[in-house]
């Protein structure tokens, strides 16, 4: 169990992190926030295409998962607009890859809530038709990943409707997909492969959610150390110090926790489950109560639209529920790790 | 005055003004005059120096005889702040003046205390009035989170007015007229996608010396009195068994047994009890007010709040799972209120983060326990008998 | 519901604590417990017969569960080393009152293991036989009141032996009780008295936890106002006042859930159960938590044998356990607010 | 030196001195003097003046041919706490007196640091050694938390030298001789029955001048070296997955279905992954250091440690539930070593206590990580600049 960054990994963060600061500051999220402005296909075309993370799922590309969660836990501490997840994670890995998706040129989804659920979509004769709600990065999608009832998945490219959902999560929003007699190409029949990128989703999102409470962790006690209220920086108050020193140490654990999952799904070990279901349920805890912190020792300014600090407690609290909450994960533990009710 | 005695001044007033009959501000003036608007005030100023608990008989019988009321929560700065204060400080003139049309709602007040500079440290304030050639006062600054900035007329206003003493002895109290053209109000957007609140800029805003409420250089000790009235009008509300947001969790679990889960099961349970505690703790706290034996459990009352709050709302959202992930509106609104019932889940999520920050962080709050109720020495302080204008910033 | 203390309550406290004070202060209990003493037979008298503390829970008497409940918080505060309540608590509630347990002159206990169970002694023609193992005060009890399979109560006067454990809570030790065909008396068959019994010990003890809870916090409060470190008193630091609010809030909660428990006991008030099952869960946590905070908050001096402090610990965490735990409480409540899992 | 001429050492010492043939304490001093007791050391004082990292090629080799150790865990102070401060600190002469007994285990060592006026502010301590007219100190004052005071034959101790300075200057770091007349040995007895520790009281205790380590007045940075090599003895141990308490749990759990209820599953999961991150918190700070990284993250290893052995041995007693209320034996008895695993469940709870406590509180752990790690400001602190003398107590 490797649970450092190669150095690759960290050369491969410094390109995603300058590209992000560059073209997607936090100040430029809340923007296209305000303006309802969705994605950003240049930011994604540069990610994507030029520097070509859509692909890094591939071993045979040099890719892993492991690099996969270096690039979401840039993605969660920047919160840059794009279908990342839905695509080059939850769709690439259902399908076992996939060249149009690799290359960053389309970008696909897996068609299930994403609070998690059993596919309900039916499908007749190579035609599918049901309606999925809440689903992550299809607005965008060019390609949807579809399980059906039994848990085959299709490949839908045309034949369907996408509706947006107003979310709580404004950087990334939900929407409703209707499959209307769509015309579908089967990909497996094989209900393990949807199970296993589940999981794969799962424990990669724990990445994304250390990425989000370490920006948390950093703005705050950067914002502590300015902050003077009674002549003194805020930051020296002991109370706030120990409760930062709380955090931090969850926050440590958080990356321990996500680098052996991405590890151990990267080197598809035996315990990958069970380090899943540990990253899954520790890490999004942490990322909801760092956003919390931040908002809460912000003060006023962190309850203003303007700060962006609501924009990582929204994503924080929407991750919590995505692909399982804690809870979930917990009980997953429970038959892993043998813990019997 | 006794309860009959205010029975029959009602009564007479009802006979006089027969409320479906004549127009809701004509009620509510003439109320004032009767001495019915808050009975304990004294003669003339809308009281009769009677006992605070009489007010309940007269709300009793007006509201049984369909009388309108003055629409507390929409003018509640007015009632619960700026008016205590100027009973406490006002001079004759100014009580005449301001607490008719305060009480009947014709004129709206609204607060201007916190600045983006002195939040927690509010004695820091950087507003500064100045005396100009005419002996008026010119105000400069700028304050925030002042709800009701946009439609009030009035605002009760702190500013420094000698920055060479000590941060809490160079302040003196004000009431600002927000008609003035040297007030802009802009509406400051929250994380709900809400406006409750407005930035308040100041430019040059002139006021005349009579409109200052206690001498100059006491607006410290003269704040205390809206300050304490604030704390409690927030800490004060009683509710029933699963009243609050208790409740809407509880119901929520009850019609949908298809989200149960054996974890959830288990945290619903223990913040039930947390519910339950903090009412039996709030009715002890009113048992014993009503005893006269005020505890200092008051203080608490708030930061217990604020914590359940957070905690029922946050768990409300996981609880809906997918519907958690929705939220009901992000456009711009300016509401009157805050509503946790009318939204949906997420909004209440949102929203209760500021339980623990509006009138008096959490921390500020325990700080508050600690010495002044478990009598635990203060901290080291550096700003207390320093000049204002050597303080770092 | 009346949540306040009347002045017959205040003055009744007042009585008892005064006595306590001169007959058992902290540092006499912490002798006894160090020389393995057990109970002291003169402090009961003066409690018991003297004050006349036994029989408080018999209303044509003039006395009410809520002066019972009042002694409890002293007892709790104080840890004195005395039977009040298997005696004057629980026998006294499962005989629907004795004489002799309210004279003071004797004294019982109800035979059920302290952290609850059901009955498993059996009965055959008026004979009594089988094991009840960790019965709170049976050591010095002259009456035991024995629940039998199928809930009946019995009484039981001759015709058993009682052997000692040791016990985590030193001032409360436990003992196994062995009736070998003991002749008994028929109380009720009725089991419903056996679970009105134990209904009122657990909402009557919440007010020993409030007792415990409140010593701890006074305590430690008084400790950290002397204490200096780093040319401060220990009470200056803000982190640890902040934890000392948290706490202080939650015995307050405690004081009010205790008192509400209390009087709906008293009453016989229709949520008399429910009040109980929030009373014991609050209370319950409470006191643990206000004696491990005054054990840390102590530092070194709180590990130590010769600091009382660890007796607190001890009663409070087999408190914790006796009459059904928290969680247990909770389990009830389920049930009762109608919140089914 | 390579790890194949540190395997020739090896078996040269097994040739000459045959474990299964060799008294153990001549066979350790020959470990001893052949450098290979803690390679890294200098020649002549048990080393070779090699990577520290090489220790691991000896002791495997070692253990594998059946050689008696130095029973590590015994004479912990003298190792891990003793050893480094002589070895930075010492003369050649005390280098040389010192090293060998200590590492063999035929002298034990102890500390006597703490006082009871001195804990978190160990600084503050108050014990005095003053010069006699031999040219030695004299020593008085009383110290405790001493582990193995009674069987220790040195201690290192620091002591007041100069109250008229400010508190961290005027320290001085003397070795004591624990037979010395004046050295008064109490076991101290703890919460749960035993006495690990002990104090310790020194009347008029001579050390001569030469048995002192660093100069005068610099024995608060000499301290330090001992200070910062028990952080790290106490934090750097591994445990597999469900090592250490949570597997004494988790095995309860499993062999016994009837203490199950849904509250306490949902516990223990909670703790099983605390547990769990915990565990890969510490393995990958180990992975850090071995790639020569160090990072920031061993400051938190024993503060989490502490919470979860609480919150574990907690649940544990509420797990068996009746049997939670007994206790295996209180009698007074002075253990060489904390053994959670040799007692029952009521040990551990009262026991795990002390981990927030000893070796550094976990408030004073988290004011480290808040200023060290983070980056926060201190506190205003008045002890600093002060004689120590004129500091309340």
């Amino acid at each position: 169990m490797n649970l450092l960054y190669s150095e690759i990994e960290e050369e491969l963060r410094a390109s995603v992190r300058d590209l992000l600061h560059d073209r997607s500051p936090i100040e430029a999220v809340l923007a296209r926030v305000s303006a309802d402005q969705g994605y950003d296909p240049a930011l994604w075309r540069a990610l994507a295409v030029e520097l070509g993370v859509a692909g890094l799922q591939d071993p045979a590309a040099g890719g892993s998962l492991r690099e996969v969660a270096v690039v979401l836990e840039e993605l969660g501490r920047s919160l840059a607009p794009t279908p990342f997840l839905g695509s080059a994670v939850l769709a690439t890995a259902a399908l076992g890859g996939d060249e149009r998706l690799a290359s960053g040129e389309r970008t696909g989804t897996l068609v299930l809530p994403f609070s998690g659920g059993a596919p309900s979509v039916r499908e007749t004769g190579g035609r599918l038709t049901g309606r999925v709600t809440s689903v992550a990065d299809a607005l965008t999608a060019d390609l949807l990943v579809v399980p059906v009832v039994g848990g085959a998945l299709w490949v839908v490219e045309r034949g369907f409707t996408v509706t947006p959902r107003t979310s709580l999560d404004q950087t990334r929003p939900l929407a409703d997909v209707v499959l209307d007699d769509a015309p579908g190409q089967l990909v497996t029949e094989d209900p393990a492969v949807l199970e296993h990128a589940l999981l794969t989703g799962a424990g990669l999102l724990a990445s994304e959610q250390l990425g989000i409470a370490e920006w948390c962790l950093t703005t705050t006690v950067e914002y502590l150390r300015e902050r003077r209220q009674f002549n003194r920086p805020l930051g020296s108050f002991q109370a706030l110090k120990h409760r930062l020193a709380d955090l931090w140490l969850e926050v440590v654990g958080a990356r321990a926790a996500a680098r052996a999952a991405a590890d151990a799904l990267a080197s598809e070990a035996a315990d990958a489950p069970l380090l899943v279901a540990v990253a899954a349920s520790h890490c999004g805890t942490v990322a909801v109560r760092a956003a919390e912190e931040c908002i809460q020792l912000h003060g006023g300014i962190g309850m203003t639209w303007e700060h962006p600090a609501h924009l990582y407690l929204k994503r924080a609290k929407a991750d919590q529920l995505a692909l399982g909450t804690p809870g979930h994960h917990r009980a997953r533990l429970a038959e892993l790790a043998n813990l019997p009710a | 005055m006794n309860e009959a005695d205010l029975r029959t001044r009602v009564h007479e007033l009802l006979a006089a003004y027969p409320p479906s009959e004549v127009d809701t501000l004509d009620f509510l003036r003439a109320r004032f005059d009767a001495g019915l608007a808050w009975v304990h005030f004294p003669l003339g100023l809308g009281g009769l120096g009677a006992p605070r608990t009489l007010q309940a008989v007269v709300d009793a019988e007006l509201t049984a005889a369909g009388a309108p009321d003055n629409d507390p929560r929409r003018i509640g700065i007015g009632l619960g702040m700026a008016a205590p204060t100027i009973l406490r400080y006002g001079t004759a003139e100014q009580q005449h003046r301001w607490l008719r049309p305060l009480w009947t709602g014709e004129e709206v007040w609204c607060q201007l205390f916190s600045e983006p500079g002195a939040g927690s440290d509010l004695a820091a304030l950087a507003t500064r009035a100045v005396p100009d050639a005419e002996g008026s006062w010119r105000v400069n600054g700028q304050k925030v989170w002042t709800s009701s900035a946009h439609t009030a007329r009035w605002a009760i206003l702190i500013a420094r007015t000698d920055p060479a003493v000590p941060k809490h002895q160079g302040i003196t109290y004000f009431v600002c007229d927000m008609t003035d053209p040297g007030v802009q109000v802009r509406p400051l957007r929250q994380l709900t996608g809400e406006a409750e609140f407005n930035e308040v800029f100041l430019t040059d805003v002139r006021i005349p010396d009579s409109d200052r409420l206690g001498a100059v250089g006491e607006g410290w000790r003269v704040a205390q009195t809206t300050l304490n009235n604030e704390r409690v009008a927030i800490g004060g509300q009683r509710t029933p068994r699963e009243g609050g947001l208790i409740g809407i969790v509880a119901e929520t679990w009850r019609e949908r047994p298809e989200l149960r889960t054996a974890e959830l099961h288990q945290r619903l349970l223990q913040h039930w009890v947390d519910a339950e505690v903090l009412r039996l703790t709030g009715e002890r706290l009113r048992q014993q007010l009503a005893a006269g034996q005020p505890g200092p459990e008051g203080a608490g009352g708030k930061l217990g709040f604020a914590r359940l709050a957070q905690q029922l709302t946050a768990f409300e959202v996981e609880l809906l799972a997918e519907e958690g992930l929705g939220y009901d509106d992000w456009t711009l609104r300016r509401p009157e209120l805050v509503d946790f019932n009318g939204r949906e889940a997420g909004y209440r999520y949102l929203r209760a983060k500021g339980n623990s920050i509006e009138g008096g962080t959490s921390e500020i709050l325990r700080n508050i326990i600690a010495e002044r109720v478990l009598g635990l020495p203060p901290e080291p302080r550096t700003d207390k008998d320093v000049p204002w204008k050597e303080l770092s910033r």
